[in-house]
């Protein structure tokens, strides 16, 4: 029962901070809402029973990102500038309403949140659930399903960030000696 | 027990949260993000009890690091300006009125 | 030597973290142990600043005064947030010295102050901290150096 | 017995000072006095919630984490508190002082 209870709260938090974000006009504030905005989705999975979701947007929503979005904000140098819109909001509304109206249409052929006759519940899952520790030695069957029986999926995924990231460095490179020095100043401030 | 403790945790999170959105200061609004973020942790931790997962308690632990840090690199942004200046060359000290 | 009892120390947390006891995933994590303590040792990070085990055996002591503290600090302010009506409060900016010598106990004087609801450590520098209190009574509090006493502060040779 | 009170009552004063706490933060006049209150539900509330946690689960890998997050946020929120009140300084954010004094006590 509380579960259900926290979980609309948040969803109400969160429907708030959306509505916030939109309507805020400081980048800077908006940042600092995005962090909480990542710190209630993630809650919002950690209720729903997805771990390893919320595991990866405890740390690359409330964390990278955030950090990313202020250096580039940094790095851009017009914190305070308030640009007024140069066009009507009209057309967009509309895109918008009419995805968002797809979408919900969408989520009617979904199956109800937990449901044991759901495909996602009778297809794979149970072969994994079932062979995954005695095959992989992995405790973790996400884990064990993304680095082992996708193995070359993952592969390709990590070779492809790999690249973007070469890629990143290339372009905006010739910094790496103040970055460490940063690196090195906040596992300080850490001990 | 716990259903009362998550409920004060939520309130707790909806008052920071109003303070965030009102600011009138940036560091009103840090300063209450800091308290939203604890307050996530702490909501995970008595979740993981009252569900009785207690792997949700290592989300819980990558949650206080990562807020820290978050806390540190915004703020660091808000004195420097950058992330690369690390001494204390455009700052000017404070008085004591 | 150093590197080797924190490696044994960052070992012992990833087995307490994991809780798994195969060979392969003790393996894993002693991989990483080692690779973490390369890491540290090749950025020269590990010094009594970062891994203060000289601190170790004053430790306790002063959790328990620290932890008296914030308990009767934290009923105080409290109070003052809950009593309505009447103006509780009387904010004060005030200077303290700081007896400490090495740089860890101004650290550790400096979170202490910041720790106690009431007092926040607003400035630090070599010999003096600034700090914000609530009420005129916690900044009193301060200035007398009570708590500057129970700081665990020990210099090391190099 | 006794511990399955003393976690209750652990955990719901954590949980009554941690609104407290909130509600600080809106009755304080300014960004400095905030601190306070926020700090308020940073170390005795948090602390309190996971003891009590800590009390319910005994001896077991779940109080080690615990414990963990615990000594996380004994490091973390003061060194993260000061270093706002700090920035708020430098920023040239000035305190509303208590102006019947007017002495200074260093």
């Amino acid at each position: 029962m509380i579960d259900v209870f926290i979980n609309i709260t948040l969803l109400a938090f969160l429907a708030i901070t959306a509505v916030a974000i939109v309507r805020m006009t400081n980048l800077f504030a908006i940042i600092m809402l995005f962090g909480i905005f990542s710190f209630l989705s993630a809650g919002l999975f950690v209720v729903m029973d997805a771990a390893d979701v919320a595991f990866t947007e405890a740390a690359v929503g409330a964390g990278i990102s955030t950090v990313l979005m202020l250096a580039t904000i940094a790095l851009t140098k017009d914190q305070n500038e308030k640009q007024s819109a140069s066009h009507r909001p009209w057309l967009p509304l509309a895109v918008v309403i009419m995805t968002g109206a797809a979408l919900v249409y969408g989520t009617l052929d979904i199956p109800v949140f937990g449901d044991p006759d759901a495909p996602a519940q009778t297809h794979v899952a149970p072969y994994y659930l079932e062979r995954a520790v005695p095959e992989t030695g992995v405790p973790n069957v996400v884990t064990s399903v993304l680095a082992s029986y996708r193995g070359f999926d993952t592969l390709g995924e990590v070779v492809v960030v790999f690249t973007a990231g070469i890629a990143v460095l290339l372009l905006i490179g010739g910094r790496r000696p103040k970055s460490s020095r940063k690196k090195k100043e906040r596992e300080g401030n850490d001990a | 027990m716990l259903t009362a403790v998550s409920l004060a945790i939520l309130i707790t999170m909806g008052l920071a949260l109003a303070r965030a959105l009102m600011g009138p200061t940036v560091y009103d609004r840090i300063a209450a993000i800091n308290m939203f973020g604890t307050k996530t942790v702490l909501l995970i931790a008595v979740f993981a009890f009252l569900s009785g997962r207690m792997d949700l308690l290592d989300i819980a632990l990558v949650y206080a690091l990562i807020n820290f840090i978050g806390v540190v690199a915004v703020l660091k942004l808000v004195i420097y300006g950058d992330f690369h200046s690390s001494g204390k060359d455009n700052t000017k000290p404070v008085k004591v009125d | 030597m150093k590197a080797f009892s924190y490696g044994v120390f960052l070992f012992v947390f990833w087995l307490l973290l994991s809780g798994h006891f195969e060979p392969l995933l003790l393996g894993l994590g002693l991989t990483s142990v080692v690779l973490t303590i390369f890491l540290a040792k090749r950025m020269n990070v590990i010094d009594h600043e970062s891994y203060p085990v000289h601190l170790s055996s004053q430790f306790p002591a002063f959790f328990v005064y620290i932890s008296r503290e914030i308990v009767s600090a934290n009923i105080d302010v409290a109070k003052r947030i809950m009593k309505f009506r009447c103006k509780s409060i009387s904010p004060q900016l005030i200077e303290i010295p700081v007896p400490q010598k090495t740089d860890m106990g101004r650290v550790i004087y400096a979170n202490a102050i910041t720790l106690t609801p009431g007092t926040v450590s607003v400035e630090l520098t070599k010999d003096k901290i600034i700090v914000h209190a609530l009420t005129r009574e916690a900044a009193d509090d301060l200035s007398a150096g009570s708590m500057a006493k129970a700081i665990p502060d020990q210099v090391v040779e190099k | 017995m006794i511990i399955d009170i003393l976690s209750w009552s652990c955990l719901l004063g954590g949980g009554l000072l941690g609104v407290v706490g909130g509600i600080g933060i809106h009755r304080f006049p300014d960004f400095y006095s905030r601190q306070h209150a926020t700090g308020i539900t940073d170390t005795l509330c948090a602390m309190l919630i996971l003891l009590g946690l800590g009390l319910q689960a005994g001896m077991s890998f779940a109080t080690f984490k615990l414990a963990l997050i615990f000594m996380f946020l004994f490091l973390t929120s003061p060194t993260a508190s000061h270093a706002l009140a700090n920035a708020a300084m430098h920023g040239g954010l000035k305190p509303k002082l208590d102006s019947a004094t007017g002495k200074d006590e260093s």
